[in-house]
């Protein structure tokens, strides 16, 4: 028997997700932003699920769509605001999802974190900020810290460009963003990719994320791309 | 305090101007994050025999200027979602690593806009207190860089100043800007207030002093 | 208390067979980290049929066999500093992202040898107490592995006990071995003591008793 | 002007070391052991050095020659026994040097952090260990940590693979190890390569060290084998 993390049906990749689970979305922008493993979710039905992310969605595409179904209880993310954001403004604005708001660099570090075996950990950003509230204040070198805490997540939802069999990924340029760290920081990693080759033809050097973080692959040859879809005016479901 | 009358009535340096005088102060092989927006323009004027390094947070270093319309990657874009190049000797990373540039302290200059710059340094600008709180990377940019300067209009559209006592915005960061550069002048920031390294030439110190909330000196 | 009598008056399972036992034990398709000495030879009883991938501390994930003389390449090692291979859908990575793996609980299994381990899952296996002290990965994979293997002799070579009712040597972790398999039995930890799920057929019970600082139960 | 980082004496490299200084040792073993720059520190007679490595030295060649020539104070180091080990013995022993003992990951983990802006965090390694003595201790989800805080560095001194001027590096197989993250720690990295290529050769998906944590570039393209040097008996200097 060979170890194969590749999957045949969007279903598959989705048949552990439970209501209330806390999800996280790669992708930076649309790049690397998983829209059919999402647009999965949304047939799914799962709810009350709680998304990290840096971006809260655009349009009614991926990430927009599914709160746009109300399938979200929470929002942990850098930058909520987008010009093309619809969904998330409207239930934010009617006090419908909640908003967690976290510097991207400590949103990163949080993640990498939580994959990484360190609950907890010092930084300078946001000290003596409102984002600082509440948070565990601490000197070192005669500088103010603050401690923030790992964000843990059941799934991460990737985008790749190329895996093997073993899981092993290379992403498309800054298409790389925050996939690698969610893969490392979620008990069960779920890739959708453009292309799957032999594990002989990965190049040892050259992987970014090791087969070890990843836990479902499914091949989306040709994915949705995001901005084409709202500029057609795409509502999925 | 300023007086409202004095409102545009002469006129500071354009953008082009500013960021001409910010590309200046960027020397020789430094490694540099410009804010999205206004700073972006920057890197349009820097001096001939210089080679600065763009670090964008979204897990790019060496980025470069804008493609042509028939060039655009759509995963290849700015920490503003717009599409960009990568230069020869560039290179990805994750956003962990590239924060890691930026907290770790090995980013040398960022350029960013404000709202309101205090005397001490406080920077407020990414937040009116109003509307969906939207952050992304400001915080760990002026927590993390090693020389922090802003680019901005001196006044308002509103014709307030800017350059002020205390800040009444949410904090991006207590007492990291090192240097203003303004339509009006570019001002360190001191012990002893606003330190005047560079006027507007139409106008005089008592007209500085007019639109600014807070000691300005020579 | 063991009689030192009994000192190797019975003999027990030798190497192979207990890492036999172990690799019997590793699922199909599990992360695996094999401690330096004694434990590396479980690779060499995986049943047909299941792949284990097996990580080196160095940065190797997809560890494979010893190379030929004439393959060994001295930028290929092992956590042993020992030349090894890399198997097809292995990967390299530096030294933090290879403890991310081992601390961030991403390892299924460790095994590793012991000096001691008590009845509450404690291991000594770092250091007599005595030399210079050397811990290497032993703390990291004990804390972080998901499932933490001990492959040992039951008794010291001077007739000792390693499995203990409390720890004398420093300990490498507390509470963190899952099983222990020696040359005369496995055993699990249980808040019950130590539970024999598999027994050395020319012993009994009472023997193992015996050669055991602590309760043993079936 | 052109960015160019690459230096065409070891002198150059090491014009900034200074007596006191703590520096990082790449290598985990002997591979990316930086044996050159090594020696070049023995011909400086820099003093009084605290260094930071996995280990402490084999025979009389590279880290174990600076050892021996007593130029360092003080290792900090997860493992500093070796069979071939012979100067940090000798020394240890006769109480002329010191040692701090870290966990191998925890010791990775505070390079990285120091790297990365972070003054401190918490694991669980060496929880309830003799290594644990003195650290700050703490609860996350009923189980405890400890607080551990970054070792940050002067220098560190590396072997790559291959560079470019910029300073981008790639390295070979397991000679990866401490060495990128050593670069991210230290306020000036310096490092030896076997290859400088062009620029437009860098494939920036494959580039592990980019160029901002690099800072001074040799070209060693035939280095010392520490296994056969020492075999053939070899002393430095």
């Amino acid at each position: 028997m060979l170890i194969n993390k590749i999957k045949a049906e969007i279903s598959e990749m989705l048949s552990e997700i439970f209501d209330g689970a806390t999800i996280m979305v790669g992708g930076f922008g649309e790049a690397g932003s998983p829209i059919e493993l999402l647009h999965g979710l949304i047939d799914n039905g799962a709810k009350d699920l709680t998304i990290i992310a840096n971006n809260a969605g655009n349009g009614r595409v991926g990430l927009g769509a599914l709160i746009g179904q109300k399938q979200v209880r929470k929002v942990i993310c850098s930058f909520a605001r987008s010009a093309k954001g619809i969904t998330f403004p409207e239930l934010y604005n009617n006090n419908e999802i909640e908003l967690e708001v976290v510097p991207q660099g400590t949103l990163a570090e949080r993640i990498r974190a939580a994959g990484s075996g360190i609950p907890a950990f010092y930084t300078a950003t946001a000290v003596g900020t409102p984002l600082a509230k509440g948070k565990e204040e601490k000197v070192f070198n005669n500088k103010k810290y603050i401690l923030e805490e790992a964000l843990y997540a059941d799934f991460a939802f990737v985008k790749a460009d190329v895996a093997d069999r073993y899981g092993n990924l290379t992403f498309n340029k800054t298409a790389r963003n925050f996939n690698p760290i969610m893969c490392m920081a979620a008990k069960q990693s779920l890739i959708q990719v453009k292309k799957i080759i032999e594990p002989d033809k990965t190049n040892p050097e050259h992987v970014i994320t090791p087969g070890i973080f990843v836990h479902k692959i499914i091949k989306i040859d040709n994915p949705i791309i995001e901005t084409n879809a709202i500029e057609e005016g795409m509502i999925y479901p | 305090m300023m007086n409202s009358d004095l409102k545009n009535v002469v006129k500071g340096w354009d953008r082009n101007t500013i960021a001409s005088k910010i590309a200046d102060d960027l020397p020789h092989a430094s490694y540099v994050n410009l804010g999205i927006g206004m700073p972006e323009i920057v890197s349009q004027h820097i001096k001939e025999g210089r080679e600065i390094i763009y670090h964008s947070e979204n897990g790019l270093l060496g980025m470069g200027p804008t493609p042509n319309e028939n060039e655009i990657d759509l995963d290849l874009i700015n920490a503003g979602k717009k599409p960009v190049t990568i230069l020869p000797g560039g290179s990805f990373c994750h956003h962990a690593d590239s924060f890691s540039m930026i907290r770790g302290g090995h980013i040398d200059y960022c350029v960013l806009g404000a709202m309101e710059v205090s005397i001490k340094g406080d920077l407020a600008n990414w937040s009116t207190g109003k509307g969906i709180p939207a952050v992304g990377g400001a915080m760990d940019l002026v927590a993390g860089a090693k020389n922090v300067f802003v680019m901005t209009q001196h006044i308002t559209k509103e014709g307030k100043p800017k350059l002020v006592q205390n800040c009444t915005l949410p904090l991006t960061g207590a007492g990291v800007v090192s240097r203003v550069y303004s339509d009006y002048a570019v001002i360190d920031i001191t012990k002893e207030g606003f330190k005047v390294i560079d006027m507007n030439e139409n106008i005089s110190i008592d007209y500085l002093q007019n639109i600014t909330d807070g000691k300005v000196y020579l």
